[in-house]
């Protein structure tokens, strides 16, 4: 806009020239760093970052893609061909993904359309709980590894109560819940104690109780006394009564089930242990400064066991999640399905907080259903998932090196 | 250097499929190329479905969460027939099953009966089982024969019942020969039950290596690795050890799978499983899917024993007189096997 | 006036020593497992005789079987150790703390009296137990000193897992197609380099916490490789995954000396190379320039800083060795000990060798012996259950793990990383 | 050489540290450098030792403009620097140190340590430092750390030498030393630059004077300037140098300590048969140079130190053996010397900060929760009781001023109930305003019949606040004098001598 345009205002209201050049200026100003917010800003990096990993996933795809690869090799005679196989090849794999995340739009009927979303809701539930359990441990400045042990013994915890016990829907399955989460519980903190009193560093002692507990629960279920179902001989245990197993949320035409309540309420309690409670108080002292919290008097050794009691806790339900949930038809030793590792990346991805571990687990579920679909529609193996997920990780921790990369101006370092 | 552009519209024929029909097969977490019963039914899938013409579809496992949302993809892409492989995919496959009654579902080296009533628990599944102690009982008699310290060893991947089999029919093979033969051939690395020697999991790893060579060290000269690649782990023993040890084989005849083998195998305990996928896809293509239970035997050829190939001079002369004796008393039930399909 | 004299022993300040807390720890924990063993003699006494092999059939000079009555070895032993605990108690009388060769005469002691009972009736191949547990621990050794290096100088690696990988992958790859072990070494050992790279981009150009990094790049070296291995290396495998296979070579003299020849020097180059790498990463770090600016980098950035060292570029520089020899150590896998790439092969042997790194208190000689100790272990399992040990096999193979735990508890206890370890440099 | 910067100005973000200084030094001249804390002294020499890269001005070496890329560029030019915050790697010997970065070497890269052990010995000797090259140097006391330095820099043979607050740890015997020793260095033709902000030294030492505040040059006074004149240009108004306080009127005796012994888990003695008692309303100075167990002291009252022998009683209560939480629920406030280490939690606001000792109860938790409104309202109204500066209680700790900083830590201890005060150098790094206000609070609590420890290596600060002073050497009480004792005899004391006639 410029001066000549303006309809001349009355002299009294007119400020002087000067005073209008640098309001007009101002005001460009502050619409420039309004874009330069939206272009630049936290939000448009985490967006470049998934374009950027899903690039990086394309050309994976594209290099193994055999028509593609045919195509190439007379890309000079007939580009057309080449570039249209690379385009079906990417497409055809994004749209399978979104297809197996988000929604189907070759469903069948409503429900088979938005069948995907509940599979993405049921895989990121999971992941949000054990990603929880780490998130906390890492607040209070514990790196916690152990999250496969945790969701072993957790389930079978939770298994053992609900095979053994036998009590109304009410009662049963609340305590199968606890049962399990105890258990996990007992072995995350298992870790902390051994921190607190002896000073074992926690990473050497969870990675060693993940193997431990593997082969405890792989003992318990090849004990016809223990957790293995009579009569068989497979180390699996006995499929989950109804009464305590995670109601489905949808009906039976859906795999959805209460996990994903269960993971917002640990959200939602974890949210307020960390941010509101004088444990989670106590827990981000000691994970910011031990020293100082040593020095005000809070119990560093006892804090370390209770944080690792309650990271295993919530690790574990992700435990109980899978066998009460997930796969009812028995404990097994796979039941961890690589989530205690997983967890890892979706608590470092939502930072430590809670509500960021939300996001990211949401994020990872999809990716977890998108990559099935992937796999089954286009013969993609879903290992190019752990790629772009981890990608995205690292790029959105580094916007620096993103903005580098989309030539997008970094800000005065403050 | 660029090729020249084929011609437009002409596509190797080969691809396009010539039948609606649709067999598709789901992995457990081990994958298709685990050396064993994954790749065994891939490949007898692939068989069938190119003799049928038919296309295909195959999805691998990596945990135990993707089964069901694997059998769930297959069959909204609209499978006909679905082969799942393993025990752990059993309660997917018989809730899959029950779910959708006009898919067939294979399921191999389960019985799918999760209730423990004897019966399978939906009628559309057609479990393929194979008593592979029958043939790991000959293999057993045949190494304890042909061993000239009188050590025999196995060892396994871990402790599941479709690897302990093996160990065990294994076992009683050598054992049988010791009480026929009044001999005292030993057997390290098994125990029964679940005491033995395992390597923690089914990765060819350098604890396969170590393992088979703790075997060696106690003087076994015939050597028997149960579960998918973990026979690699032996191989490099019986290399490093410089010494004359046999190797025998498990699922396949090693000698044709793996030719790196041939100098070692003296034979391999066979599970046909290839062949029974083939024949059930074969079957269920052409509209003739028989969901009774296939148990494979020594007396359907189900299992067996392969060639002794390189070592035909080594054993001795009669040895395959008396293995054929024994086969046939293992069949008439005169020489009983114990394992848990009974 | 007058001074202020003290006439006790000193320390550089001029404060007095006394004696050192925590003295009784060493004789408490002996004298425990002195009274667990006698308590399985009782309960559990072992018949027959136990014979240690301590030579293999094969080998230039036959050493005599050693044959010992199973259960008089085991209390001969409980005795000795009885006595070691007398031993460590006098010294914690004096207020001093038990000395390492007391402690390691110990532990051989009471593993030895452990063996002759577990293993009774049988004939126990100690070389054969030996040397096992070494080729266990190989690609961990080589692991561990990536780790070490890369800690010394202030670059936490979680990635070691991930340098293998990766490692065994490149190594298969380029084996396979060339044909030339020595090839496959080099792009194993890049292999390593290449992902210690990205470490260094993430961690020390972009200030990436260090942990995330480390992590992520084990997801992202499991999903690549992975997926190669299904999509080109699986459908390939002739031409593509099955590299040379790498042979023991006996080293003239030395390979003879009876008992530690068939242990240390039979073995392939990359065990030779092993010792050839523990030896001088332990000499670089202590002795030579370069070793004392990569440990005060990550002791003190700012203060090798101010002395006119270039704090990223030693480090960068460190860590690309770093993950040199983790690669190498990924060669094991597809040169030695299997003979093809399989998806995530490794196992999980990068985070065992993170703990040795730790439990090592990052010095490359105690990561070295960590990683040994648990090699060890592995392989007494291995022998024990071949041997036909008397317990679930589930538990015989949950061993290194928790020996492993208790080590790291009971005898371990604090310790004390680099002191800017995992904390980035930046500058004004 | 002749050094001199021209115009240079540093900024951080938006704050300007150093807003074009201009300075030159002259070979064999010591050139002093005032200002109070923050006043951007460090910068300035930092932007010389091209550890900081200057947004404007140059640097000339006789005439010549050069630039340091990094700290290596400046050494090279032969400028050397004793860094305010040591710059040594405590796991390394003395020698090793010594040699980092000009490492001499054998053959493949061996270090010769040996001639590292030569130089140090040489230099030392010709200082009469007495150093051995082969203690660690995380087993030395600062002072001998601060020799340390010094012989790094002088082994580089720099022909610049800047000294970053190199009293700050020394007894005023060993300042004396060092003053010797610049004379030394000055003769045999050494451009220095010696940065304080003790008046005392400034006076006798420089041959010119530079004042900057707020990293601006605010005057050049000659040497003889008077104190005053000095601190009124330093801070920019007059300030009063003396704390007024009225005599103390002790009570009864309310912490008694007999017979404590402090040991480390390697058996090294740190506090040896200390015995004293502090009276209700009364100030316990405990002088001593850094290093000599007064951290132990303080932390063994704490209940923060493992093996503690003897006994500690306040009011009738025992509290060694005492867990850190009872103690500080028996009525006994701290001030940690470590301000960032273990007094706040850098990534707290300064609201959270305010609750750190109290997250177990009344009045900020309650049924396990935190009180948010109750906090928030406490911790506004310390902000503008203390005259806190910051954008509101919700500014994490990390980003406030040292003063500052301070100022969140004595309002904290001072809000609760207390029986006994410990504060360990409660100022230092503190800018002159905030001394004053901390001391008239020390004071305060003092006439409200509150026990004070007061710990610190500011002999100034000791003798302005005690009514009786401590001192401590190598563990050991040398004695406890009264507040009027001469500063020479409190500064032989802290080098061990036992004055005659004194109580220990
Ligand atoms: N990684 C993330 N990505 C996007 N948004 C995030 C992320 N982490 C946190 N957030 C957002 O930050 C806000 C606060 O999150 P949360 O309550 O979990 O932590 P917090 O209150 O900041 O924790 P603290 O009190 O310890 O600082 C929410 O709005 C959440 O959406
Ligand atoms: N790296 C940095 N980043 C941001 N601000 C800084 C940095 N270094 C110093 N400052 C700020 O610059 C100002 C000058 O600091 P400087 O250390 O130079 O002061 P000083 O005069 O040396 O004070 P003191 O007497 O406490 O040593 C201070 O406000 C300080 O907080
Ligand atoms: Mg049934
Ligand atoms: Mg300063």
């Amino acid at each position: 806009m410029s001066e000549d345009t303006k309809p001349p205002a009355p002299e009294a209201e007119r400020p002087p020239e000067e005073e209008q050049q640098k309001i007009v200026v101002a005001r460009l100003a502050t619409t420039r760093e309004l874009l330069r917010e939206i272009t630049t800003g936290p939000v448009m990096t985490a967006f470049l970052s998934l374009v950027l990993a899903m690039v990086v996933g394309s050309v994976m795809i594209l290099f193994t893609d055999e028509h593609v690869r045919s195509t190439a090799g007379y890309i000079g005679a007939r580009p057309s061909d080449f570039f249209d196989a690379v385009w079906t090849s990417i497409s055809g794999a994004y749209e399978a993904m979104f297809r197996g995340a988000i929604y189907n739009s070759e469903g069948l009927d409503f429900q088979a359309r938005i069948r995907p979303i509940t599979e993405t809701l049921n895989f990121a539930a999971p992941l949000i709980m054990a990603g929880l359990g780490v998130g906390l441990a890492f607040r209070a400045g514990l790196f916690n590894i152990g999250g496969r042990g945790q969701m072993l013994l957790a389930g079978a915890g939770a298994g053992w109560v609900a095979i053994n016990v036998d009590a109304p829907t009410a009662i049963h399955l609340p305590l199968a819940i606890i049962a399990g989460m105890v258990v996990g519980g007992l072995w995350g903190g298992l870790a902390g104690l051994l921190k607190a009193r002896t000073g074992a560093h926690e990473v050497i002692v969870t990675i060693m109780l993940n193997y431990v507990g593997y082969y405890l629960v792989f003992f318990a279920l090849s004990e016809q006394n223990i957790l293995q179902q009579k009569g068989s001989i497979n180390p699996k245990s006995a499929p989950m009564p109804d009464s305590a197993v995670l109601p489905k949320l949808l009906g039976v035409r859906f795999n959805l089930h209460a996990g994903i309540i269960l993971a917002l309420v640990a959200v939602a309690v974890t949210w307020w242990l960390l941010n509101r409670s004088a444990w989670g108080y106590r827990f981000r002292a000691v994970g910011a400064n031990p020293s100082a919290a040593r020095a005000a008097g809070i119990d560093v050794g006892r804090t370390y066991t209770t944080v690792m009691l309650i990271a295993g806790g919530l690790v574990g339900l992700a435990g109980v999640n899978q066998v009460l949930g997930t796969v009812t038809s028995g404990v097994s030793v796979d039941l961890d399905a690589g989530i205690g590792f997983d967890a890892i990346t979706v608590a470092l991805l939502g930072r430590s907080r809670p509500l960021g571990i939300l996001a990211a687990g949401l994020l990872f579920g999809a990716f977890k259903a998108g990559g099935f679909a992937m796999q089954a529609s286009e013969n993609i193996p879903v290992d190019i998932v752990l790629v772009i997920q981890s990608l995205i990780v690292l790029f959105i921790a580094a916007p620096p090196l993103v903005k580098a990369i989309f030539r997008i101006p970094v800000k005065e370092a403050a | 250097a660029c090729g020249s552009a084929p011609d437009k519209g002409s596509s190797s024929g080969s691809d396009e499929p010539t039948t609606d029909y649709l067999p598709c097969m789901v992995s457990d977490a081990g994958g298709f190329d685990d050396h064993s019963f994954n790749q065994l039914g891939y490949e007898g899938l692939e068989q069938a479905k190119d003799e049928l013409g038919a296309d295909w579809k195959t999805v691998e496992s990596n945990s135990e969460n993707d089964y069901k949302p694997n059998i769930d993809s297959l069959v909204a892409a609209g499978c006909n027939t679905i082969v799942t492989v393993g025990f752990a995919l059993s309660a997917a496959t018989v809730e899959a099953a029950k779910a959708n009654p006009d898919i067939d579902f294979v399921l191999i080296d389960d019985a799918a009966d999760n209730d423990f009533n004897g019966k399978v628990d939906a009628p559309n599944i057609k479990p393929l089982l194979y008593n592979t102690a029958q043939a790991a009982f000959l293999a057993g008699y045949a190494a304890a024969d042909y061993s000239k310290t009188g050590v025999v060893g196995t060892y396994g991947g871990q402790p599941y019942p479709t690897v302990t089999i093996f160990m065990d029919g294994y076992k009683q093979g050598v054992d049988y020969y010791d009480q026929e033969n009044d001999a005292n051939v030993k057997v390290v690395g098994f125990e029964g039950g679940d005491k033995g020697a395992f390597t923690g999991g089914f990765e060819a790893n350098e604890k396969a290596t170590t393992t088979a060579k703790s075997i060696l060290d106690q003087d076994a000269d015939v050597i028997m690795p149960v579960g998918g690649p973990i026979y690699q782990g032996a191989l490099t023993a019986i290399k490093d050890s410089g010494k004359d040890i046999a190797l025998i084989g498990v699922d396949a005849d090693f000698y044709e799978t793996d030719p790196d083998t041939q100098p070692y195998v003296l034979t391999s305990v066979l599970k046909n499983m290839k062949q029974s996928v083939y024949e059930t896809i074969l079957a269920a293509g052409k509209g003739d899917f028989d969901p009774t239970a296939y148990v494979g035997t020594l007396e359907n050829d189900g299992v067996g024993i392969a060639p002794f190939h390189n070592f035909e001079d080594k054993v001795s002369p009669d040895l395959q007189g008396k293995l054929d004796d024994v086969k046939q008393g293992i069949i008439d039930g005169s020489i009983p096997v114990k394992s848990y399909l009974d | 006036m007058s001074t202020v004299e003290a006439d006790v022993e000193t320390d550089e300040a001029g404060r007095p020593i006394v004696a050192a807390h925590g003295v009784l720890k060493a004789p408490t924990i002996f004298a425990l497992f002195a009274a667990l063993i006698a308590l399985v003699l009782v309960f559990k006494s072992a018949a027959g005789d136990t014979t240690f092999r301590l030579a293999s059939r094969t080998d230039f000079v036959q050493l005599p079987e050693v044959t010992v009555p199973a259960n008089g070895t085991g209390w001969v032993v409980v005795v000795l150790l009885l006595v070691a605990t007398a031993a460590s108690a006098s010294y914690a009388a004096r207020r001093l703390r038990t000395p390492v060769w007391l402690v390691s005469a110990y532990v051989v002691l009471a593993l030895t009296g452990f063996l002759a009972w577990a293993a009774a009736g049988e004939s126990l191949p100690v070389v054969g137990l030996l040397a096992g547990a070494l080729a266990l621990a190989v690609p961990l050794v080589f692991g561990a000193l990536g780790g070490v290096l890369g800690e010394r100088s202030g670059v936490v690696n979680i990635a070691i897992d991930g340098q293998l990988l990766f490692g065994a992958f490149g190594a298969a790859l380029v084996g396979s197609m060339t044909g030339s072990p020595v090839l496959a070494l080099a792009a194993a050992m890049l292999a390593g380099a290449l992902v210690a790279l990205i470490l260094g981009v993430f961690a020390i150009s972009y200030f990436v916490d260090q942990v995330i990094v480390g992590v992520v790049l084990n997801v992202l070296v499991v999903g690549f490789t992975s997926f190669m291995y299904t999509q080109v290396l699986a459908p390939n495998a002739d031409s593509l995954n099955s590299p040379p296979h790498l042979s023991a070579v006996a080293i003239p003299v030395l390979g003879d000396i009876p008992l530690v020849g068939p242990i240390l020097f039979r073995q392939t180059v990359l065990v030779y190379l092993l010792y050839v790498a523990v030896a001088a990463v332990t000499w670089a770090l202590y002795r030579t320039k370069w070793g004392l600016r990569v440990r005060a980098v990550g002791e003190h950035p700012k203060a090798a800083d101010t002395v006119g060292i270039k704090v990223n570029r030693t480090r960068y520089r460190t860590i690309l060795l770093a993950g040199l020899i983790a690669g190498a150590g990924g060669a094991t896998y597809t040169l030695v000990s299997v003979g093809q790439f399989n998806r995530e092969m490794t196992g999980g042997g990068g985070y065992i060798a993170l703990a040795a790194v730790i439990f090592g208190k990052w010095d490359p000689i105690k990561a070295t012996l960590a990683a040994l100790l648990f090699g060890f272990a592995t392989n007494l399992q291995n022998v024990l259950s071949v041997l036909g040990a008397p317990v679930p096999s589930e538990f015989m193979l949950m061993l290194p793990y928790a020996v492993t735990v208790f080590a790291v508890a009971g005898l371990v206890g604090n310790s004390r990383p680099p002191a800017a370890d995992g904390i980035p440099y930046r500058t004004g | 050489m002749k050094l001199a910067l021209r115009d240079v100005t540093k900024r951080f973000g938006t704050l300007v540290a150093n807003d074009r200084i201009s300075l030159t030094v002259e070979s064999g001249e010591i050139h002093g450098l005032l200002g109070e804390n923050g006043a951007g002294k460090s910068t300035l020499m930092n932007v010389l030792y091209g550890l900081y890269q200057a947004d404007e001005g140059e640097i000339l070496l006789d005439d010549k403009p050069v630039h340091f890329r990094d700290p290596g560029d400046a050494i090279a030019a032969g400028i050397g620097m004793v860094h305010q915050h040591f710059m040594l790697v405590p796991v390394f010997t003395v020698a090793e140190n010594v040699m980092l970065g000009h490492e001499a070497t054998g053959r493949f890269g061996i270090l010769d340590i040996d001639a590292a052990r030569k130089r140090v010995r040489e230099i030392s000797d010709r200082f009469g430092f007495h150093l051995d090259p082969d203690a660690l140097v995380e087993n030395l006391p600062v002072g001998i750390q601060q020799r340390v330095e010094i012989v790094k820099a002088l082994s580089r043979d720099a022909r610049v030498l800047v000294l970053d607050e190199p009293t700050a740890v020394l007894t005023p015997q060993e300042t004396d030393d060092l003053m010797q020793i610049m004379r030394q260095l000055k003769e045999s033709g050494t451009a220095i630059i010696f940065i304080t902000h003790k008046l005392r030294e400034i006076r006798e030492a420089a041959d010119r004077i530079t004042v900057i505040r707020r990293g601006a040059v605010v005057g050049e006074p000659p040497p003889s300037a008077s104190n005053a004149e000095l601190a009124a240009m330093m801070v920019g108004r007059p300030v009063e140098l003396t704390v007024h306080k009225d005599p103390a009127q002790p009570g009864p005796a309310a912490l008694t300590v007999r017979d404590l012994r402090v040991t480390d888990d390697d058996g090294h003695v740190h506090v040896d048969g200390v015995s004293f008692e502090i009276r209700r309303g009364e100030v316990l100075g405990v002088a001593g140079v850094q290093g000599n167990g007064q951290t132990e002291l303080t932390e063994a009252l704490l209940g923060l130190q493992a093996h503690v022998e003897g006994s500690m009683v306040l009011d009738d209560v025992e509290l060694r053996g005492r867990s850190v939480r009872r103690v500080l629920d028996a009525g006994v406030g701290f001030i940690p010397e470590d301000r960032q280490g273990e007094g706040l939690v850098g990534e707290f606001s300064i609201a959270e900060n305010m609750m750190l000792n109290r997250s177990h109860g009344k009045p900020f938790v309650s049924l396990g929760t935190v009180q948010q409104r109750a906090l928030n309202a406490f911790a506004q109204e310390r902000l503008d009781q203390y005259d806190i500066r910051a954008s509101g209680i919700d500014q994490h700790a990390a980003q406030l001023s040292g003063g500052n900083q301070q100022k969140v830590i004595v309002a904290r201890e001072l809000s609760r109930d207390l029986r006994l005060l410990v504060a360990a150098q409660p100022t230092r790094g503190v800018d002159v305003g905030s001394i004053e206000f901390i001391h008239k609070q020390i004071v305060a609590t003092r006439d409200s019949g509150v026990p004070v420890l007061l710990v610190s290596t500011e002999l100034d600060e000791i003798v302005a606040l005690s009514d009786r002073i401590m001192v401590l050497y190598r563990g050991r009480v040398v004695g406890i004098v009264p507040a009027g004792t001469p500063r020479e005899t409190l500064g032989l004391m802290m080098a061990g001598e036992q004055p005659e006639g004194s109580a220990a």
